[in-house]
């Protein structure tokens, strides 16, 4: 079943290259639909076991997945985003083929991402991942793609060849037969060479992540890809550092993690606030998304870096939630955009003749600014909360981020749902039929796990334990 | 006897005068001839080191190179021909099609 | 006086000795031969310049040395110096390896100048190094006919070099030895080499004449087509030396075949039964030799007419080069297969192909001469230089 | 042998240069056309010999080189015939392929 | 009498089937037409390769060991038969627009290929040095054959630099010679193993021979600073040249490397760190240098200059990591050079390629193609799903675990920069465009297709079931008696 959920997204893919035009929306949904409905299931049965067979043998490189615990909840989210992604695509993009092609491939990336448990295997995935994604830059991106699509790629690669590196070092000079997680963590490396070993495995987490001095790809890539918001949910969804430390980095390297904590927290809380500065300056609701988000994942490094229980466990379920309703928002810009041609932050008045579309954006506004009862609070607070206990003065500082986030969203929303429509301007249509769907689905799910979190923290708990066990319970 | 290391001393006196010749020299004519004149050296240390160990196998592979040399006369005459007929010029200089 | 000092002094002496003795035969040989076209002719040659005109050559020479020297002024200077030096001194250098006498026979000293295991390989390197003197002649007096002669009398010789080369593999394969003094020896033991190898010898010979640029290859000097050839631009006595070498070049290739199909400096075997020994008098017979077969390039030079550039290339490429190729696999067959037989019935083959190929010489001319047009009825058109 | 040949050329040229006159003028050191001025000439003014020439000599250098390869077999042919012919053909047949293509090529025509 | 000489047949039987068809194509270029000549071509490759099949794991050798089909040279030997393949295919499209489309052709490839082949199966280093000339000299003539200014001038520089690094290459020869008095890889390798047994001036001369001889292969392979010919060659010369010239002949000069580095001298000093140093040029340099190209073929041939670099890496490995390694660097690399130039030379107008921005909205014109090229170009970055990604991982790897781990890192690094040039290219197909086609409309032809399914279908393969190659060559004992041990 587990292998189902993270190739079916792909096989939907190549599907689609020979359906017919008239019915490639539909084969599309149903394959996400399906990958859903597969992750509910395996959601049911708590997870699945450990699967490994050896794929390269002379190399010692498996193929182990595991879904369970937070790469479930991550995988979950993935699978819901595909198809609300799809949902729109359908929608929105004339003769969507490709794009649902697109996203269908990306989810098995995703998915195998949070799935793998052999570190070749977890690279490959997440090369993978990256392809689809700058083909949906490149074909539907806008004039200046071309530099955006090259940074995105060049900050990308750059950790990643890195992070290959080191996991050549890390098999090799931990002895360890294969690069399977579990025997990776039979055979540590140890001493100076674990660290140097982190820093080229965080290098690409950082960037993916992203933390501050490599994130510049990411208002770009934001920026220049497709008005309709549908590339920028998955390159939402495409966040996984914070998954990736907590996964790998932490279990590998423990030791180094926490030599280097006090470091990578500063970093992450810089990058909380300094995100959400500049993104107090945005007037263009992509570029302004875009930092909102980098702001968010500052708060997850926090939450990851700091080691602490209650903050790693705030951070994933952060990490999950704000793909949701992040993913939402950008879906929700690129409604306006269609209405309005425009992604301007000022346009204003939009409120007046489209209650439904302001209203379920404020909505999920809220949740992004972590608006208690909604998804977003759960995660944040419970890494202030956590984080607290290891550095309260960088804690401090990422907490005046929320403050901060409540200010930039909140005047951005301002000057484009309030205030006065400008005389002239082209009327603006309120929601239809599956724009109710896209903004909505997502809204409920996470005013659902907003007030009641239980399912999703005892899903997360028992594995962020596990994992946390590995620094040998400081 | 004459030692081996004499023989060796001009073999590679003889390989840098080609290696300088290539580097410095301009018409292909010229770099070719040089080329030529680093093989022969490259043939007398080894006859030089075949005397030395006593063994044949060395003069056969100077028999080689010799042929080697031979084959790689007609082919660079053929190409320097076919140029110079095109252009008069052989000067390596001016082949500038292919710059950059 | 240190033994190696005296070795080099004597084989300095025997070096002039020889040097001298080629040029004398040089010179008197352009007597000789102009006096034969003569008769050939039937006129009388030249008769003025001392008693049956023997005093003619050193006239020849005085007059080559007083001359002036002309440089063209378009020349290569050194080039053209360093051509006629380059051609004479190749074709001296050739002769002193060929052995006159069995070792020890010139007043207790070998009757050679220099003996090496490769004897007939250095000796086709020298002769083909004497291509240069003529091409770097040719391209160095930067004039539109000596180049164009150059080229030509090099192209020439080196396509008949090929042939030259490839006929005696066979010779080489029975003596088993690339030294004169071993191939001689062999004859000494079985029997004279052309009996073995005449087919080889046939192509030998035209070789040869090609290789010194005879009639009926004199090409290079064709003064119909290229005015003097290579010597257009030259005077004097650089012209004479080219001239020199040439007919060194002559006595040299009588003395090879001499040696390599005719027993070298051993007489017959069976004058030995008029007067015991005769067959191993040194000099005398090689000198004997030298000499019937300078005889025979004036005879063919008094006979034959001189080829067309074309068919002169066509003959050494199509015709000389595969029947040499033929020549050595076919010995080397019978070396391999039919050893047991002795050697007589070779000689049998050799000459049958030898008698086959005069015999159908008919059908081989068509084969060479021209792409099947009959062209050779035709009145050839006005060639134009530069034969190409 | 070979200096002393040499040192008879040189001799040869050193005392004709010594000893003969030098009386040059224009036209007699001009290049020798038939009486016409000379169109082109000189050493190394881009004068362009006939490409068959060049093929000429790129074939002799070919040829050449298998004859010298034939050389040293030839003379240790009796040490070894039944081997060493089939060597031989072996080779005279790769030798033949690039006769046959030279003729093909119709290189070895003088038109 | 003599000894007889030691000559099987068996083991020559690959390459004698290739010289076969270099045969026929020189002698009946008269009588058949080319495209009857390429075909036979095909099927004595095709041949070939059966051929060696069935000298798997037999370790036959000929010559008292000169020539040895062990299982390396058989490996490398179907790789160069793959390339070889590939070009074939692809010359029976394109080399009638390129105006190459004689006889010669077939019989200079076919020479090449067993020029390849001898090094390949070469046992010591003068057949070596006999494959490495023939596939050189063939190599020159191929890239003049196109009576153009670019190719004459494209083979000129191919020939000088060519013939320089043969020069080297023998003088090192000699030297090698010199100090272990043999050719043969075993007796070389043996002399080698126990330095002590040699004297210092002896070691002096090894050391010196086996720089000569590395900065000689340099040349072929296009290490930097050795390389300078390569981007003018590769783009002067008509494409489906190139792609001989860029995927057989490098991996034939990588085969010979390996016999010689990784075997004969693989215990002696000197070479290696030289070779690192080279290396780390190389990627810089190479890498660098395709971030500004504009043209499409010449960036192509820069990357191959980039992949040296990393081919290079695994020869630093030890024998058996670095010679598995390459083994699988080398057929991956070949598949994916050669689709890729024969999607180029499918679509180019003229012989002088394609400009990077010619192929916007390729995708839109010539999906197929845009796709293939597309995960050639992946591969060639080293993207996962594809074969590139285990090539470059296998060649880290090898480097790393001998120690050269900054090298590695450098690698990483310079692997950015070329990431960044091929997406370029790769992403433009992608982008929608409304000016008028830039490429070759007729460009699609069954059997340039062909070559471009075969290269992409195995790049994707190799990519998600790597073992299927890597599994033949993993085997650490074939690296292991490179020199015939």
């Amino acid at each position: 079943m587990i292998h189902l959920m993270i190739f079916l997204p792909l096989l939907g893919s190549l599907l689609l290259m020979v359906t017919p035009r008239k019915w490639r929306e539909e084969v599309a949904g149903f394959v996400a639909a399906l990958t859903l409905g597969l992750g509910l299931l395996i959601w049911r049965a708590g997870g699945t076991e450990l699967f490994s067979v050896p794929w390269i043998g002379p190399l010692g490189i498996t193929y182990s997945v595991q879904l369970e615990g937070v790469s479930l909840a991550l995988a979950l989210v993935t699978a819901f985003m595909s198809l609300i992604a799809c949902l729109y695509a359908a929608r929105r993009i004339p003769n969507p083929g490709t794009m649902l092609a697109l996203i269908l491939g990306m989810a098995t990336g995703l998915i195998g991402i949070f799935a793998a448990r052999d570190l070749i295997l977890f690279y490959v995935f997440f090369e993978d991942a990256l392809i689809p994604a700058l083909l949906m830059l490149a074909i539907y991106g806008k004039e200046s793609r071309m530099k955006a699509l090259v940074k995105f790629a060049a900050y990308t690669l750059f950790g990643s060849l890195l992070m290959l590196v080191s996991f050549i070092g890390l098999k090799y000079l931990g002895g360890s037969p294969t690069f399977a997680l579990a025997d990776l963590r039979a055979h540590p490396v140890t001493g100076p060479m674990q660290t140097w070993l982190y820093v080229g495995f965080l290098l690409a987490m950082a960037v993916k992540l992203p933390l501050w001095p490599l994130h510049a790809w990411l208002p770009d890539f934001h920026e220049q890809n497709h008005d309709s918001g549908i590339p920028d949910v998955m390159g939402t969804l495409y966040k996984v550092g914070g998954y990736g430390v907590f996964q790998f980095g932490i279990t590998l390297f423990p030791d180094a993690s926490l030599a280097l904590r006090p470091i990578l927290m500063g970093l992450a809380a810089f990058t909380a606030l300094y995100a959400a500065w500049i993104a107090f300056h945005q007037t263009n609701w992509k570029r302004l998304l875009a930092y909102a988000g980098l702001s968010h994942m500052g708060f997850v490094a926090l939450g990851v870096f700091s080691l602490n229980e209650t903050a790693v466990i705030g951070a994933m379920y952060l990490l999950a939630f704000q793909n949701l309703y992040t993913g939402a928002l950008f879906l929700s810009v690129g409604m306006l955009q269609e209405r309005i041609g425009s992604l301007d932050t000022r346009v204003g008045g939009v409120m007046t003749q489209a209650g439904a579309l302001g209203g379920l954006t404020m909505a999920l506004w809220f949740a992004s600014i972590a608006v208690p009862g909604l998804a977003g609070f759960i995660g944040e607070f419970s890494i202030l909360l956590g984080a607290y206990q290891i550095s309260p003065w960088l804690t401090f500082i990422a907490g005046i981020t929320t403050i901060a986030a409540a200010a930039y969203a909140l005047t951005a929303f301002q000057t484009t749902f309030w205030q006065a429509r400008p005389l002239g301007s082209v009327r603006v249509a309120d929601l239809r039929h599956v724009e109710w769907l896209v903004l909505g689905l997502p809204l409920v799910v996470a005013i659902f796990f907003g007030v009641y979190s239980a399912p999703a923290l005892n899903l997360m708990q028992p594995a962020v334990k596990a994992v946390l066990s590995a620094l040998g319970g400081q | 006897m004459v030692p081996t290391a004499y023989y060796l001393a001009l073999s590679g006196i003889l390989f840098a005068l080609g290696m300088i010749g290539v580097l410095t020299r301009r018409t292909a004519i010229m770099v070719f001839l040089s080329v030529e004149l680093m093989l022969n050296a490259a043939n007398l240390s080894l006859v030089a080191f075949a005397r030395s160990w006593g063994d044949l196998t060395g003069q056969t592979a100077v028999f080689i190179v010799m042929t080697l040399a031979a084959a790689e006369v007609a082919i660079g005459l053929a190409i320097i021909v076919a140029i110079f007929r095109k252009r008069e010029t052989t000067n390596v200089d001016d082949l500038a099609g292919l710059r950059g | 006086m240190p033994d190696w000092l005296a070795t080099l002094l004597i084989t300095l002496l025997k070096a002039v000795l020889v040097a001298l003795a080629l040029l004398t035969t040089f010179a008197y040989m352009t007597l000789v031969e102009r006096k034969l076209l003569g008769r050939f002719q039937i006129r009388v040659g030249p008769n003025r310049v001392g008693p049956m005109g023997l005093l003619q050559p050193l006239a020849d020479a005085i007059k080559s040395i007083f001359k002036e020297d002309l440089q063209v002024t378009l020349a290569d200077k050194l080039v053209y110096t360093l051509a006629p030096i380059i051609a004479i001194g190749m074709a001296l250098t050739a002769f002193g390896g060929i052995p006159a006498g069995p070792a020890g026979s010139l007043f207790g000293e070998n009757p050679w100048v220099y003996n090496l295991d490769a004897g007939i390989l250095a000796l086709l390197a020298l002769t083909s190094m004497g291509v240069y003197g003529i091409f770097l002649g040719g391209w160095a007096s930067g004039s539109k006919y000596p180049t164009l002669g150059g080229l030509r009398s090099s192209a020439q010789m080196i396509s008949y070099e090929l042939g030259m080369g490839l006929s005696i593999l066979g010779l080489l394969m029975l003596v088993g030895s690339t030294r004169f003094t071993d191939i001689v020896q062999w004859q000494g033991a079985h029997a004279w080499m052309i009996l073995f190898q005449s087919l080889a010898f046939a192509l030998f010979l035209i070789s040869s004449f090609a290789e010194t640029n005879r009639t009926p290859f004199d090409l290079p000097e064709a003064e119909q087509e290229l005015v003097a050839g290579y010597l257009t631009e030259y005077s004097a006595i650089k012209w004479a030396l080219f001239q020199m070498a040439e007919y060194v070049n002559m006595i040299t290739s009588s003395a090879i075949m001499a040696t390599l199909f005719f027993g070298g400096w051993r007489g017959p075997g069976f004058l030995n039964g008029l007067i015991p020994g005769i067959a191993d008098w040194p000099i005398i017979w090689l000198v004997v030799k030298i000499g019937l077969f300078l005889f025979l390039f004036i005879w063919v030079r008094a006979t034959l007419p001189r080829l067309r550039y074309d068919q002169l290339m066509r003959f050494g490429w199509k015709l000389l080069l595969p029947l040499a190729l033929l020549n050595t696999v076919g010995t080397a067959f019978y070396i391999a297969f039919l050893r047991s037989w002795g050697w007589w019935p070779m000689a049998v083959a050799s000459l049958i192909g030898l008698l086959a190929l005069l015999a159908l010489s008919d059908v081989v001319r068509q084969l060479w001469a021209g792409s099947g047009h009959g062209r050779r009825e035709e009145p050839g058109p006005v060639r134009t230089a530069g034969g190409d | 042998m070979l200096l002393v040949a040499l040192g008879i050329g040189i001799l040869a040229v050193l005392v004709s240069a010594l000893l003969g006159p030098k009386k040059a003028s224009r036209t007699k050191l001009m290049a020798y056309e038939s009486g016409n001025d000379p169109e082109h000439g000189g050493v190394g003014t881009g004068q362009r010999f006939p490409v068959h020439f060049y093929l000429v000599a790129m074939l002799f250098i070919v040829f050449d080189i298998e004859t010298a390869f034939f050389y040293p077999l030839a003379v240790a042919y009796q040490r070894l015939p039944e081997f060493a012919f089939f060597e031989a053909i072996t080779f005279v047949l790769l030798l033949l392929v690039g006769y046959y293509y030279v003729l093909k090529k119709k290189v070895l025509e003088w038109s | 009498m003599l000894q007889l000489p030691d000559v099987a047949l068996a083991p020559m039987l690959p390459i004698l089937i290739v010289l076969a068809g270099a045969i026929a194509s020189t002698v009946l270029g008269f009588h058949l037409p080319r495209r009857a000549l390429t075909i036979i071509n095909l099927v004595l490759v095709v041949l070939s390769g059966i051929s060696m099949a069935t000298l798997w794991n037999s370790g036959a050798s000929s010559f008292n060991g000169a020539l040895q089909a062990d299982n390396a040279a058989l490996l490398l030997g179907l790789v160069i038969l793959v390339g070889t393949l590939m070009t074939l295919l692809v010359s029976l499209d394109t080399a009638w627009r390129a105006r190459v489309s004689f006889p010669e052709l077939d019989a200079m490839l076919m020479y090449a290929v067993t020029g390849c082949l001898l090094i390949a199966f070469s046992g010591d280093l003068i057949v070596m040095l006999i494959g490495l000339e023939i596939m050189s000299l063939s190599g020159y003539v191929l890239a003049t054959l196109q009576e153009s200014r670019r190719a004459e001038e494209a083979g000129l520089k191919y020939f000088l630099l060519g013939s320089v690094g043969s020069a080297i290459l023998i003088y090192g020869m000699a030297l090698v010679y010199g100090a272990t008095g043999s050719f043969s890889y075993v007796t070389i390798a043996d002399r080698v193993g126990a330095v002590s047994d040699l004297t210092p001036a002896n070691v002096g001369i090894l050391v010196g021979g086996g720089l000569m001889l590395l900065a000689g292969f340099a040349f072929k392979v296009a290490l930097s600073p050795f390389h300078q010919w390569t981007p003018d060659v590769y783009s002067g010369a008509p494409t489906s040249i190139s792609l001989f010239l860029s995927t057989v002949v490098k991996v034939a000069a990588f085969a010979g490397m390996l016999r010689v580095f990784a075997g004969a001298l693989a215990d002696a000093p000197g070479w290696a760190s030289t070779l690192q140093v080279l290396t780390a040029a190389t990627l810089i340099i190479g890498n660098m240098a395709a971030l500004l190209q504009t043209n499409f073929k010449r960036l192509l041939a820069y990357s191959a200059v980039a992949h040296t670099g990393f081919l290079a890496m695994a020869l630093l490995g030890t024998p058996q990591l670095g010679g598995a390694a390459l083994g699988y660097y080398l057929l991956v690399y070949t598949l994916t050079t050669a689709a890729a130039l024969a999607v180029v030379a499918a679509l180019q107008r003229n012989e002088s390629g394609m400009q990077v921005s010619d192929l916007r909205g390729l995708y839109y014109r010539h999906p197929a193609y845009a796709t293939a090229l597309a995960v050639c170009l992946a591969s060639l970055a080293g993207l996962p799903p594809f074969a590139g990604f285990f090539g470059k991982y296998l060649a880290f790897q090898a480097a790393f675990q001998n120690g050269y781990m900054w090298l590695s890192v450098l690698a990483a690094l310079t692997s950015v920069a070329a990431l960044v040039y091929y997406l370029r290219p790769a992403m433009l197909m992608f982008m929608p465009d409304r000016t008028p086609a830039r490429e070759y409309a007729h460009g699609q032809r069954t059997p340039t297709t062909l070559t471009v399914a075969l290269g992409v279908a195995g790049v994707t393969l190799l990519g998600i079931l790597p073992n299927l190659w890597y599994g033949w060559v993993a085997n650490p004992a074939i690296w292991q008696g490179l020199a015939g041990r």
